[in-house]
């Protein structure tokens, strides 16, 4: 075990992989320099510099995927997805099926998300729901060191295309970047427990679609992912205080889903609240719903999410995406209601 | 050196029987949906492809039967395919459009333009493995101005990539002129690229060889990709029972269906501005004239072109050995679908 | 009143709405062709040939909209939105909120959908799910033609963007562009009332974001749209015949989702059934069970829906599409579960 | 025509102490995210926009702000606006990489190449609306590899639309050296779209200037787009606190949080391709000093150079002005401020 930061784990889990795999390449923009830990060891053809070219980069990824590479794909921001999406939505992930699955897409979309630094609506998207609502493909989503490495590993055992997505509050490099955390007179609420954390020595593989009981509780279960994970932790401390035993759970994998534990935890507690940082309709919260009502466990249901556009200003931000604050009031509704 | 124009026109045979066999199960309803044949690209693909080694990849659009046919794909397997049967190449998953053969790394996509970055990515796993593959990406003039085509010719440019760029120019996207809506001539525009960029008469199997031969030449020498820019007669229209086409072959038939509502359209109120219109109608008329013109007037068929350079006793014999190739698919494959049917 | 095709129906609402409104031009690949009717009337200004880019014109579209236009852009079959995707979820959905409100985006994104003629998965795809996850815009998919002609001129009135979906087995010339209809050696399963039906002359407009309940019930609620909505009722009348009234519910609007509709129904019946042609997971099914559950009204849920890739042999596909025997399979085990 | 030397020196002052503005407020931590300034591109954008008319409108990119200061937009409303204000010109919703004003037809977005097609759109507007306005699209190097940009050179070419692509090249793109992911050369590559491409250095204003009438005499007269290739230097990386011109700029304090992992991974086992991994530790050590390099030492600052082309008197009298201008605006901005602070 050593300790790690989310992103030194990314690293490590890659670095390991990328010793025992020649397969497995990393292209994107910039990556010489954002991997530079890889680049020095694996060089240029391992990790390779691309043009702004998502759509023809990603698109060659799965090109490469089907003829016998591994590729890991780096889109930067999962809100840059939009310009290729075509090679996910069409390609990678149908080409399994079109071809009568004889041939496979091993590849791996690599991307930060999220926001809380003051990025605004372009750049702090989670996007998760919509890219899990392809067929075809699995979506992870780590909330801690440990995760982070483990779903890397699966990630690129996978046979099929993976979706990567890093919280940029976790990944301290992309917060320095991006938030300008440099400057010393700005603060972000990083969740101590998700940026930094213990991780196996080598990084052990966490398997996709299995979410793991991150607080155990009997009053109601809280399902989320990624940063809001960490804001259900706090949440539930202060609703323990109250008396309130809220059972926390970490999806991990969007897709595939752990329709069980969802089902097992819901009918346990009776009430259901999803904490997801992404955009409230049509995506992981309606699927929680559905995934509970179709498991014919009847239980009240509240959701906290992202309702429209994320807001610029800082204040108004706060508002937009989950926060302590609106965590316990939703249970709260929940628990009385 | 010279193409053995033999093999070219044995292939283009194949190809050739194979798309009408398609059109054939198209027409009795075997084959559901849309069906683009490449009649017409014979020269095109069998000049490119007749430098392919086993190994180099192909990326194709949905015109994708021909260089599959050209690969050595099994025949009837395909036809299992498009009629959508379980022995079908695809397992009747993925249909005409959506033909895969892993063995062969040929893949193709019904998203215009989406043959440019797949094939982009084999050529990179071809420069990575470094076993010496080159990977082929046939596409349409229409393809040309996708943002996949532009980006894929920036990136094989940069990255050196062993890929060769397929244009075949049959200067319509649908019922569109391509010439219409392109700024620029094509093949200048991949040349800016920075790569060399190949014009050459597309009914012309021999010209194609020779450019191709050039392209392939470069790209298995590690110094990067090429674009061949092929012109072809679209001999089929877009699909399979193309609409345009109908109007121009059964004008009388289809006027009572197109006609009406596009007189009604013209001349509804208020009518001020009705030589404007008639104008309209007017262009509208001369594309499904043009359309039809070019198919049955003007098109000049690559295969009979092709025919002319073969000595007439192995020409006889070659078609006769490529229609039955095909005539014996076709059995095959009418044989797998009974015992399912 | 006037007896319509789905087709004309459409194109009379344009006409009727461009003759009125000089913003109003359409633009797509082959619109010269495919709506000749408004071409000869309108001339090539207002109906605009584009090239094979839909990225940049439908990114265009954003911006003509922006600078005073009414444009309708053409994306000919939604799948391929997916290579305009960032026009969509990062321009248009935006500008609104990113403006402060100041600047609206009156953008009508016309593309056909869904399957049931043999054309594969690349071309048969709904994907309304995964559009209505855009905060900021609306998506509508109309079922007969007087909900097409009243939709289209409420999406050309909008000051949003609005995506009007129609279905290719409605619309006869998609049918006979992409399945060959004209050779007549082949048949569909085409529902006669969406195909075919009475209009308004002038067509009046539909309010977006309202339902319609389509046959009253009281055992079930069926909710569902597009063609999806006449299997529905055609299994409604099977089930009538067993004495189950089944209570048919057409969406009309993904987005807004009329959730009052919603939840009113699902209170009475107490037994929700979604029969949706797009993918199960992350979209609309799942956006129907949160909105009951939000409700808090208990009842019963099942779905029918595409749960992977739309495969291309008929046989299959007409498997993996909501067909009427999986919609009563699914009613009868709702009503005796 | 010779362009009004003070007045574009004026609006270069004004852009530059703006960013600076900008700058301030973001070390202050009062400026959330990521801040992209456009210092080093102000002779672009004034040699530009001097010949933009009212009804015109601006498509822009991540640096924005001097276009937008050019155009007239209130200083103090985008400052509030950057700092997340609800009296911010777009009530605090967009922030710096999405700043949109109606009334003057620009707006802006953080998707790189992005503000191709929205110009178009706005191009066509204009030639639809038949007023006299035309479109300018701001983008980078490194965009014009997005196939938005593409797609659009070809849309305009083919439309004739009224727009200027304007690219200003500062050979970067984040930490990518542009050439290394780029074919060709990107003035031939635009103009292979069929439309005149001006090459010109854009550190100098007064050559931007006379190409840019030339590109929108164009458009004006309904002939079409044209695309203008400035350089100009990256003044102050790609954005502020950029950690590679932190690495230059205090190389023993960034080194002890860079190095170690670096060396580690160079340094892991098995050791066998020591040489090659320190030549890649090379390359990483090439960049840096090559982006700091040119920050610091060879950047021609074009502020300096058009400061050159003014008569003494006025120069000192327009940036005292200009300085005022934005001190005011910062003092209104703060005062907007603490009224809700
Ligand atoms: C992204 C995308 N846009 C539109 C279409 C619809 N479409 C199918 S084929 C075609 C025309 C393609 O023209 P071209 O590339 O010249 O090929 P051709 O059909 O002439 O061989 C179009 C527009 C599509 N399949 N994908
Ligand atoms: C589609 C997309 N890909 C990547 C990014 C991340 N990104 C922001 S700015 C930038 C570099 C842009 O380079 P260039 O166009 O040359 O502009 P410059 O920053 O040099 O002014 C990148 C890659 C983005 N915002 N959008
Ligand atoms: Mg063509
Ligand atoms: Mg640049």
């Amino acid at each position: 075990m050593a300790r790690m930061t989310f992103a030194q784990a990314v690293d490590c889990a890659l670095e390991t992989a990328m010793a025992a795999d020649e397969r497995i390449m990393v292209m994107g923009e910039d990556v010489t320099m954002l991997r530079r830990n890889l680049y020095v060891r694996f060089g240029p053809r391992r990790v390779r510099q691309t043009p702004i070219s998502e759509a023809a980069f990603l698109g060659a990824g799965v090109g490469a995927a089907m003829a016998g590479l591994r590729p890991v794909v780096e889109i930067m921001l999962v809100d840059f997805i939009a310009v290729a999406y075509d090679a996910l939505l069409n390609e990678a992930s149908k080409v399994n099926a079109f071809s009568g699955g004889k041939w496979n897409v091993p590849l791996v979309v690599r991307a930060a998300c999220g926001g809380g630094y003051g990025d605004g609506g372009q750049h702090q998207q989670c996007l998760w729901g919509m890219l899990a609502g392809m067929p075809g493909i699995s979506v992870v989503v780590p909330s801690n060191p440990a995760d982070a490495a483990g779903l890397m590993l699966s990630a690129l055992e996978c046979d099929h295309p993976v979706v990567f997505l890093e919280h940029k509050l976790l990944s301290d490099y992309w917060l320095d970047y991006l938030g300008g955390a440099s400057r010393g007179t700005v603060s972000f609420d990083v969740p101590a427990g998700g940026a930094e954390g213990e991780v196996a020595k080598p990084p052990q593989p966490v398997p996709i679609g299995k979410g793991r009981v991150a607080a155990e509780g009997s009053d109601l279960s809280v399902f989320s992912l990624g940063v809001s994970l960490h804001r259900c932790l706090e949440a539930a401390s202060s609703l323990a205080a109250k008396g309130i035993r809220a059972e926390v759970i970490d999806l991990r994998s969007v897709t595939p889903l752990d329709r069980e534990l969802i089902a097992d935890s819901a009918r346990k507690t009776g009430r259901v609240l999803v904490v997801d940082e992404d955009y409230m309709g049509f995506g992981l919260s309606g699927e929680v719903a559905a995934t509970v009502a179709e498991a014919g466990v009847e239980a009240a249901f509240a959701r906290v999410c992202c309702e429209g556009v994320i807001p610029f200003a800082r204040h108004l931000e706060e508002e937009a995406l989950p926060n302590k604050r609106r965590i316990i009031a939703a249970a709260l509704d929940l628990v009385s209601g | 050196m010279k193409p053995d124009i033999e093999r070219l026109y044995r292939q283009m045979a194949r190809m050739r029987f194979f798309e009408e066999a398609q059109a054939d199960l198209w027409n009795r309803g075997l084959v559901p949906g849309e069906m683009h044949l490449g009649m017409g690209e014979e020269a095109v693909v069998a000049g490119v492809l007749d430098h392919l080694r086993e190994g180099d990849a192909l990326a194709l659009d949905h015109r994708s039967t021909p260089p599959l046919v050209a690969r050595g794909v099994d025949l009837a397997s395909m036809l299992l395919e498009v009629m959508g049967e379980e022995e079908g190449l695809c397992g009747g998953m993925g249909g005409h459009m959506h033909l895969f053969s892993r063995e062969h790394l040929a893949g193709s996509s019904g998203i215009v333009g989406s043959s440019a970055p797949m094939g982009a990515g084999f050529a990179l796993a071809a420069q990575y493995l470094d076993q010496g593959g080159i990977a082929f990406s046939f596409f349409g003039d229409g393809a040309a101005n996708q943002g996949l085509v532009l980006e894929s010719l920036n990136l094989a440019s940069a990255w050196k990539l062993p890929q060769v760029f397929v244009c075949k120019d049959n200067s319509w996207a649908i019922t569109t002129r391509t010439r219409s809506v392109t700024g620029g001539c094509l093949a200048r525009r991949a040349a800016s690229f920075g790569m060399p960029s190949f014009r050459v008469d597309g009914t012309r199997v021999e010209r194609v060889w020779t450019a191709a031969e050039k392209a392939v030449r470069r790209a298995r020498a590690g110094r990067g990709p090429s674009f061949i820019l092929a012109s072809c007669p679209r001999m089929e229209g877009h699909f399979l029972g193309d609409p345009l086409l109908r109007v121009y072959k059964e004008p009388l038939k289809q006027a009572v269906e197109i006609g009406p509502p596009l007189a009604k359209a013209a001349f509804s109120r208020p009518l001020s501005a009705l030589a404007r219109r008639c104008g309209y109608l007017g262009n509208i008329g001369r594309t499904i004239a043009t359309l039809g013109g070019e198919r049955y007037l003007t098109a000049i068929d690559p295969l009979l072109r092709a025919a002319r350079l073969v000595p007439e006793e192995s020409r006889a014999r070659i078609e006769e050995e490529a229609r039955s190739e095909v005539a014996e698919a076709v059995a095959r494959a009418m044989e797998g679908r009974r015992r399912h049917g």
